[in-house]
């Protein structure tokens, strides 16, 4: 198991799903700049090769249920982290009618970054953070969403028709 | 064989008149006779052919005959049953010719246009 | 011995009593042609045993041959009288299944098989122009009998051309006979070599022009599409098994036997060709499937007279039995074709490929023998037509003519595509059902059973044949055993 | 009298079939019986060498009918399809005629085998077409009647090509027996072989005369194109060999240009078919021109004339015979299914037909030829023998053509088998036990052939040794030519083990689940159930801008054209009857004129 | 015996695979100027799938694509003679043989990815297959001279013909020696051929479905596939004497490629396939004339 998680630290590929303005930061943390590759991260085209998931920005009802989706179609383990302010609060789109105020209620997050709009060295850091948690086994907020799915999904169907979004296949 | 010009060329001249009625003729009735003005060329020919100078009809009698020499009879024996054929040929064309023009209504040839290509 | 002239008294007779005994019943008339072909069969094959080397002479009136008008009776035309005394009985028996309002149709038929019969037996000249002249005539009636647009412009056309050719035919025969003073074949072949050259070719060539009307050269055979197409199915059959099988007939007897088969000979290869090809072209362009089924009869006689000529240029007795089994293979396989197609169509007479698209699907039977039919005039192996055709190009071969049996394969695959054609069209989508006699589909059946034992079992056919051939080819034994060493 | 009596059986089979026709299961049985009867017989009674005299003295031509180790070789691969195809066709509804057709052709397929002189040949050739004709008439699909006429029409050109050359043969060497004619003076043999060898050209579909395959292939009933693909053509291969070795032994050393071009024409048949064949949507079309491929290197095989070539050649027919059947039987068993051929409609059919999958997995592996199977081993000698011949160009052509195996192979299996369940597609069994039964028996040869060659090569060896040198060291199991040396069975054990150990890894790590079909990677876009995710039709679309304009050729335009012209000279020849009676009157009257005048001289 | 030296020998391939898979992306990271991830970064990754939980399958079909496509990549390897020394003893590569192996991997890749009935693995497998109608027989014709100067089809044989630095294929037929570079590039799937898995355009091709364990085998499969595709090119054209010299070759060969894919674009399929058919060809065609005129 350690050797597993000493692996998983050190080759975290990610889901590069550019929600909101975050985006931005992710191309200076990819190149040369700050380079994110010499810790093994790369962005992986499809969730079912990647094991990380960047919520980058604010997230509306429509994009939540795609999100909701690309996470339940990626393997496990696997790990969220939230940008910005927006997740954690809302941001400035606190009095918003359709902007997700707190990631937290529709999948699990390990880390949140604040800062509208975090810097790229918050973000490596952000990301060391992730490392260590995982190599000392601490980061399982995946199994969180596994445990309690029902009320993640009582959470999810209050914003959107579950039912109809959801992916029917034997768990 | 020695009929002289004036029986060959008539005869010949009546079968080139009547295939020439027969190709141009327009009516029925014309093209037929154009083909028995053929025959009858053709019977005067053979008849024609059968002539020797100065014979006499081929007529055999109880009296001795005197005349030497007689006309060649099986020519003549023979255009006589051409000419019983000529008159079948003209019976089944002209009931024919009546059929059609019961059936299409006109004697013209060009009118014949049924069987084409 | 019933002595052969029997046949011909005994057509003749029955020919005139038709109407005598439609007064007695209306009923009666339709039955006289079977039993008319019936004892002309018997009578001829009584005769087989007395046709021994060359020809069996019959006199009338009891002169010796040269004078009076005699039979000359070989086994080559011994076959093909038995050959029309055959397809004519079936026809008759086809008739049968049809009532027919007119009486005078059987003395019309009757008067066809005599003058067919009279031409195929008889020894001296005038007399063969005699029963040419009555087979024409009859066969513009039978023709014209159809009483509808088509078949009276058929009969018109085909009369017009017929007459001015046998005509001509007959001035042939004068010439020959201010010639040579006989009209006796037998002796004019005799005399032959001392007639001038000039006489004998002027008179090969007006033979050629009244043979070639009756048997569909290249440009004389304008008529034959005409009368075919516009004709009733059945008498187009008979025009293509019957009339047509004694041209061939009278071909081969003027132009082998007597000439030699040395002056019109090379005209007829170079026509015989032409005819061919002409014809084949022709139907390939067809959409109506009778007046195809004309040309390709066109075509069949062309080869049949190219097959003559090239026994005439390097003759030896195998091409003759080829021509032989040409004959018989057209004369079954054409008529079968007629007669399935009139009955493919219903008799509503319209042959057009559209119309006809599916008729084999619907009723089977009928495929099946216009099937056999084709493909046994096409020379499939399983067929009698086969042999026919493997001996025709074996014939060819031995007369080393390789550029022609290269140009006949291409033809014969010209000819494959418009019967493979028409088969096609047959076999496919959904045609009308109609309902047929049993009459008719047994003498189809009779004809398509011929065409398949004979072609699985050649054996008997080509004995038949290389006989019948080899007395055609002994031009002298015909001579001498006519004018008994006169 | 014992190859009479074996086409005797096959016949009455045939004729008894027909009239039982409407008794389904007694006609059954009865075509069961003469099948298998005829195989056993031909196993076991018929032994080469012996001619059995059927002598029909018709004229010079006798129907004497001669056995060769070869024509038992092709006999055996005939029977043995036939009564695959037999077992299978019991699931279509077919008529007696059906039957009686299909066992007349196997007559005349084997009459051609037991032939000695050319005239019994041509019978046998003809009837054998002339039945399969009748056979594709009857056959499905709207477009059928073209295609049977096409076919009639293209294997009538190669009989009377044959029945020329035969002529030709006969007048200049006097006998219609098969002998050799190398020793005649002239370019007269060259002709006479071009001619002796189109039909069988026609026949195995080479480039030039391939129009018929396609339409022919995919128009007749599913069950009788095994047997017409699988073995009619076998009949071309046996012909190649006739003419080629009996006809015209010396050819190697007189025209060895001629058997150059032959092998061009065969690897440019395998390519060009291979590129067709991946642009097809139906999927009995692209079997057709992947079999006309298939045949392109037997021909290849012919043209380069060694020992080991022509046993390559061999194998690759015997081969050919396998695995194409294969993939028609299961094409067969899907039409049976699903009613289509159409790609498009087909996908996702692995869940409901497994047998039939692994029958196409293991078919297409062995027409792309990949070792453990039947199509390595001919392919491997194939291209040895080309490059003993030194000739490289035509190497790459070969493989190039061997590569387009994969692209079609691959469409094949992907658009029938993988891919989305289409909904009709819901409650579809397995293909029924004809054409399992089929499939499964197919397979053992596959693979037994497969691995150890030596068991065919060894007949072939025997049969090729007479004609030319031999020089391929073989045993059961591995070859050596003097290029390189293959032990078949390594590779096939090497395989499963490697599969063992990777299975192995497969296990160890973790369990997964299954994923319903909709739950796939769309960019996390939602899609519902029928949502054509399925990409069959156009698979290789894209290639078609890679080729461009030379795809657009065809030989079609050539033939259409030569139609044109003959249907003018047809025209003009009907101009000739115009219809009206006077004009008829005027060609006589001109007609003598004319003739008078040109005798004139002689008057 | 030979089973365990079998094994340890699959083994180490795999592992030099992946260690020149790391030294590929660092030095693809150097020519961004930035540092990359350490050379073992591979093994890492594939230890990481191989740990994944729940990984997700499509059916039989799908989850044994990977593990045939091991086979056959490993079975090609076993057939391929590295250095002078083969594995299964008694019996030495065959050119035919080998390049009708090199086939059955991308083929169970091919099954597998069709399984998942997802588009984008599909146009991606049809994309691959198409390529290789261009470079497979680019390789083909541009190895062909050197088989057929050495009068033999195994790959052994050609080995121990080419001997000393003089003899070596490269460079008696250089031109046939770009042509298969050129080829090379294509059989890698390298960036200007990079088509398959263009991870912009069909997200990464047939791995699109595959997650943990299979993604795990895909890359061991990949790893070995960088081997033995150098390794025959190493094989005919250098000759390698032993096991060591076999290494440095295949990595010099290896780093050729990977400077062409750091820098290059990609292309699209037909322009591919038309490039193939171009340029390469012709080498190809020449290299093939340089023997005949040689002989």
């Amino acid at each position: 198991m350690k050797l597993f998680n000493f692996s998983q630290s050190r080759s975290l590929w990610m889901m590069h799903f550019c929600t909101g303005c975050g985006a931005m930061e992710m191309p200076p943390t990819m190149t040369s700049r700050f380079d994110m590759e010499r810790f093994g991260i790369i962005p992986m085209a499809t969730p079912r090769q990647s094991d990380l998931l960047l919520i980058t920005g604010y997230l509306t009802i429509k994009t939540l249920k795609r999100v909701v989706r690309a996470y339940e179609q990626m393997p496990t383990p696997r790990y969220v982290l939230g940008f910005g302010s927006c997740t954690i609060n809302g941001g400035m789109y606190w009095d918003s009618y359709n902007v997700i105020k707190k990631l937290e209620l529709y999948i699990p997050v390990d880390i949140y970054i604040n800062g509208c709009m975090p810097r790229p060295e918050a973000i490596i850091d952000a990301f060391l953070k992730l490392r260590e948690m995982i190599a000392k086994g601490e980061a399982n907020a995946w199994k969180k969403y596994i445990e309690n799915y029902e009320w993640y999904k009582k959470n999810q169907s209050e914003v959107f028709d579950v039912e109809k979004w959801s992916i029917k296949n034997e768990k | 064989m020695d009929a002289g010009l004036i029986f060959y060329g008539s005869a010949i001249f009546l079968m080139v008149m009547g295939v020439f009625i027969a190709i141009t003729g327009r009516h029925l009735i014309k093209i037929l006779l154009g083909i028995d003005v053929f025959d009858t060329g053709l019977n005067l020919l053979i008849v024609s052919f059968g002539y020797i100078n100065g014979g006499t009809a081929p007529i055999f009698s109880k009296y001795p005959n005197i005349f030497k020499n007689v006309v060649d009879p099986v020519p003549q024996a023979l255009v006589l049953t051409a000419i019983v054929i000529g008159v079948a040929e003209m019976a089944m064309g002209l009931a024919i010719v009546m059929q059609i023009k019961e059936k299409f209504g006109t004697c013209n040839i060009a009118k014949l246009k049924e069987l084409k290509w | 011995m019933v002595s052969p002239i029997l046949v011909i008294a005994l057509t003749l007779f029955l020919a005139f009593s038709i109407p005598l005994l439609h007064m007695l019943s209306k009923k009666l008339p339709p039955f006289v042609p079977p039993l008319a072909t019936l004892i002309n069969l018997w009578i001829l094959i009584t005769n087989i045993k007395h046709v021994g080397e060359g020809a069996m002479l019959i006199t009338t009136a009891g002169l010796k041959p040269p004078i009076a008008i005699n039979l000359a009776i070989d086994k080559f035309s011994l076959l093909f009288a038995i050959l029309i005394q055959v397809i004519g009985f079936l026809l008759s028996i086809y008739y049968l299944s049809q009532e027919r309002k007119d009486m005078r149709f059987y003395m019309l038929f009757l008067l066809n098989i005599l003058g067919a019969s009279g031409i195929v037996m008889t020894g001296d000249l005038f007399n063969s122009f005699v029963f040419l002249e009555i087979l024409e005539i009859s066969s513009f009636g039978l023709v014209a009998s159809g009483k509808d647009k088509k078949a009276l412009e058929g009969g018109f056309k085909y009369m017009m051309i017929g007459a001015i050719g046998s005509s001509l035919y007959l001035l042939g025969i004068i010439v020959l006979y201010l010639s040579t003073g006989t009209l006796n074949m037998a002796h004019i072949a005799k005399l032959m070599p001392s007639i001038p050259d000039s006489v004998k070719l002027f008179s090969s060539i007006l033979f050629l022009i009244g043979i070639g009307v009756e048997v569909e050269l290249f440009p004389l055979n304008a008529w034959a599409p005409d009368a075919y197409q516009g004709a009733m199915d059945e008498i187009s059959t008979q025009l293509s098994s019957i009339i047509s099988k004694t041209g061939i007939y009278l071909a081969a007897r003027i132009f082998l036997t007597i000439y030699g088969g040395l002056y019109a000979t090379n005209i007829i290869f170079y026509l015989a060709i032409t005819t061919f090809i002409v014809a084949e072209l022709a139907a390939l362009m067809q959409k109506n499937v009778k007046r195809m089924l004309a040309y390709s009869s066109v075509g069949q006689m062309g080869l049949l007279m190219l097959i003559l000529s090239v026994f005439a240029k390097r003759g030896d007795v195998f091409v003759l039995t080829t021509a032989i089994l040409l004959a018989l293979n057209h004369a079954f396989g054409k008529g079968l074709l007629f007669l399935s197609l009139g009955s493919l169509t219903g008799n509503t007479r319209n042959y057009d490929i559209e119309d006809l698209k599916g008729a084999g699907r619907a009723n089977p039977v009928l495929g099946f023998l216009f099937a056999t039919g084709v493909l046994s005039i096409i020379g499939m192996p399983i067929f009698f037509g086969f042999w026919s055709k493997i001996s025709l190009l074996i014939s060819i071969m031995k007369a080393n003519l390789m550029y022609l049996l290269a140009l006949l394969l291409l033809v014969f695959l010209v000819e494959l595509y418009y019967y493979a054609n028409v088969i096609v069209n047959l076999f496919k989508g959904e045609g009308k059902k109609y309902r047929i006699g049993v009459i008719p589909v047994s003498v189809m059946l009779l004809f398509a059973l011929s065409l398949i034992v004979f072609g699985l079992w050649p054996h008997p056919v080509f004995k038949i044949a290389q006989n019948a051939a080899a007395s055609l080819m002994e031009r002298s034994m015909y001579i001498s055993s006519i004018l008994g060493g006169m | 009298m014992a190859m009479f009596l074996l086409l005797l059986i096959i016949g009455l089979t045939g004729l008894l079939a027909f009239i039982l026709g409407p008794i389904k299961v007694l006609r059954n049985i009865i075509s069961l019986i003469g099948a298998i009867g005829g195989l056993l017989y031909f196993v076991f009674k018929i032994r080469p060498g012996q001619a059995y005299a059927l002598n029909i003295k018709i004229y010079n031509v006798h129907f004497g009918t001669g056995m060769s180790a070869l024509s038992i070789f092709f006999g055996i691969i005939l029977l043995g399809l036939f009564l695959i195809f037999l077992i299978a066709s019991f699931h279509e509804d077919n008529d007696g005629a059906y039957y009686m057709f299909s066992f007349f052709s196997l007559l005349g397929a084997l009459g051609v085998l037991f032939a000695k002189d050319l005239i019994s040949f041509f019978f046998f050739f003809e009837t054998m077409s002339l039945f399969s004709f009748l056979i594709v008439l009857k056959g499905n699909g709207e477009t059928s009647h073209r295609s049977a006429f096409k076919y009639v029409m293209w294997s009538a050109f190669g009989a009377y090509a044959f029945l020329l050359g035969t002529f030709l043969k006969v007048n200049y060497t006097h006998s219609v027996m098969i002998t050799d004619i190398s020793y005649l003076g002239g370019n007269i043999k060259l002709w006479i072989l071009i001619l002796l060898l189109t039909p069988f050209m026609v026949k195995t579909a080479l480039m030039p005369f391939h129009l018929w395959a396609p339409g022919a292939y995919t128009d007749s009933k599913d069950t009788y194109t095994v047997f017409l693909s699988g073995g009619l053509s076998k009949i071309g291969v046996f012909g190649y060999f006739i003419a080629l070795f009996n006809v015209f032994s010396q050819i190697a050393v007189l025209y060895p240009w001629l058997l150059k071009v032959f092998a061009y024409i065969g690897a440019i048949t395998a390519s060009l078919a291979g590129i067709y064949a991946f642009m097809q949507d139906d999927a009995k079309k692209l079997l057709a021109y992947s079999s006309i491929s298939q045949l392109g290197y037997v021909a290849v095989g012919f043209g380069v004339y060694s020992h080991f070539s022509v046993v390559a050649a061999l194998f690759h027919a015997l081969g050919h015979a396998v695995f194409e059947s294969l993939l028609f039987l299961v094409v067969a068993g899907v039409y049976y299914r699903t009613k289509t051929h159409d790609l498009r409609k087909m996908g996702g059919l692995i869940k409901k037909m497994p047998l039939s999958f692994i029958g196409l997995l293991f078919g297409i592996i062995a027409t792309s030829g990949i070792p453990p199977t039947i199509g390595f081993p001919s392919k491997w000698l194939l291209y040895e023998a080309i490059i003993l011949k030194n000739d490289l160009f035509l190497v790459s052509l070969v493989f190039f053509a061997s590569i387009t195996a994969f692209l079609y192979s691959y469409k094949l299996i992907h658009s029938i088998f993988l891919g989305k369940l289409h909904k009709e597609h819901e409650h579809i069994k397995e293909a029924p036990f004809g054409y399992g039964f089929g499939i499964v028996v197919l397979l053992i040869p596959l693979f037994v052939l497969g691995t150890n060659p030596g068991i065919v090569v060894k007949p072939i060896d025997y049969i090729v040794r007479f004609y030319l040198k031999p020089d391929l060291a073989y045993n059961l199991t591995n070859m050596t030519t003097p290029l390189g040396h293959v032990n078949f069975p390594a590779i096939g054990i090497t395989m499963t083990l490697l599969f063992t150990l990777s299975f192995i890894i497969y296990l160890i790590f973790g369990k997964s689940y299954r994923a319903a079909q909709e739950d796939n990677y769309t960019a996390t876009e939602w899609i519902d159930k029928d949502f054509g995710l399925h990409y069959g039709g156009e698979f290789y679309g894209f290639m078609r801008k890679a080729f461009g304009k030379p795809l657009t050729w065809s030989f079609e335009k050539i033939l259409n054209a030569c139609l044109k012209v003959v249907s003018f000279l047809g025209e003009i020849a009907r101009g000739f009857y115009m219809g009206d009676a006077r004009v008829y009157l005027f060609y006589i009257i001109l007609f003598f004129a004319i003739i008078v005048y040109i005798m004139g001289g002689k008057l | 015996m030979s089973i365990l030296y079998f094994f340890l020998y699959l083994l180490l391939v795999t592992v030099i695979g992946l260690l020149y898979m790391g030294v590929a992306r660092k030095v693809t990271a150097h020519i961004q100027n930035r540092y990359g991830p350490p050379i073992y970064q591979p093994i890492l990754d594939v230890l990481k799938l191989f740990g994944k939980r729940h990984t997700v399958t499509h059916g039989v079909m799908h989850s044994l694509g990977p593990v045939i496509a091991y086979t056959g990549i490993a079975s090609t390897l076993l057939f391929l003679p590295l250095g002078n020394h083969t594995p299964l003893l008694h019996f030495k590569g065959d050119l035919f043989v080998v390049l009708y192996l090199l086939v059955v991997g991308p083929l169970g890749m091919a099954l597998g990815a069709g399984e998942s009935s997802n588009p984008n693995a599909t146009i991606a497998m049809a994309r691959a297959l198409s390529l290789m109608l261009g470079y497979e027989i680019i390789f083909f014709m541009a190895t062909l001279p050197v088989f057929y100067h050495y009068h033999t089809a195994s790959i052994y044989k050609v080995i121990q013909a080419q001997g000393v630095f003089p003899h070596w294929g490269a460079i008696i037929f250089p031109i046939s020696f770009l042509a298969a570079l050129f080829a090379l590039q294509g059989m890698m799937g390298e960036k200007p051929f990079e088509i398959a898995i263009a991870p912009h355009e069909i997200a990464s091709g047939p791995m699109v479905e595959y997650g943990g364990k299979y993604l795990g085998l895909l890359q061991l499969w990949h790893a070995v596939g960088i081997i033995v595709e150098t390794g025959l090119l190493v094989d005919i054209f250098f000759g390698p004497q032993n096991i060591i010299w076999f290494f440095i070759g295949t990595f010099i060969v290896f780093y050729v490629v990977i400077l062409v894919n750091a820098v290059m674009p990609r292309f699209r399929i037909e322009q591919a396939v038309r490039f193939y058919w171009g340029i390469p060809l012709l080498l190809a065609i020449l290299g093939i004339l340089q023997v005949y005129i040689w002989r």
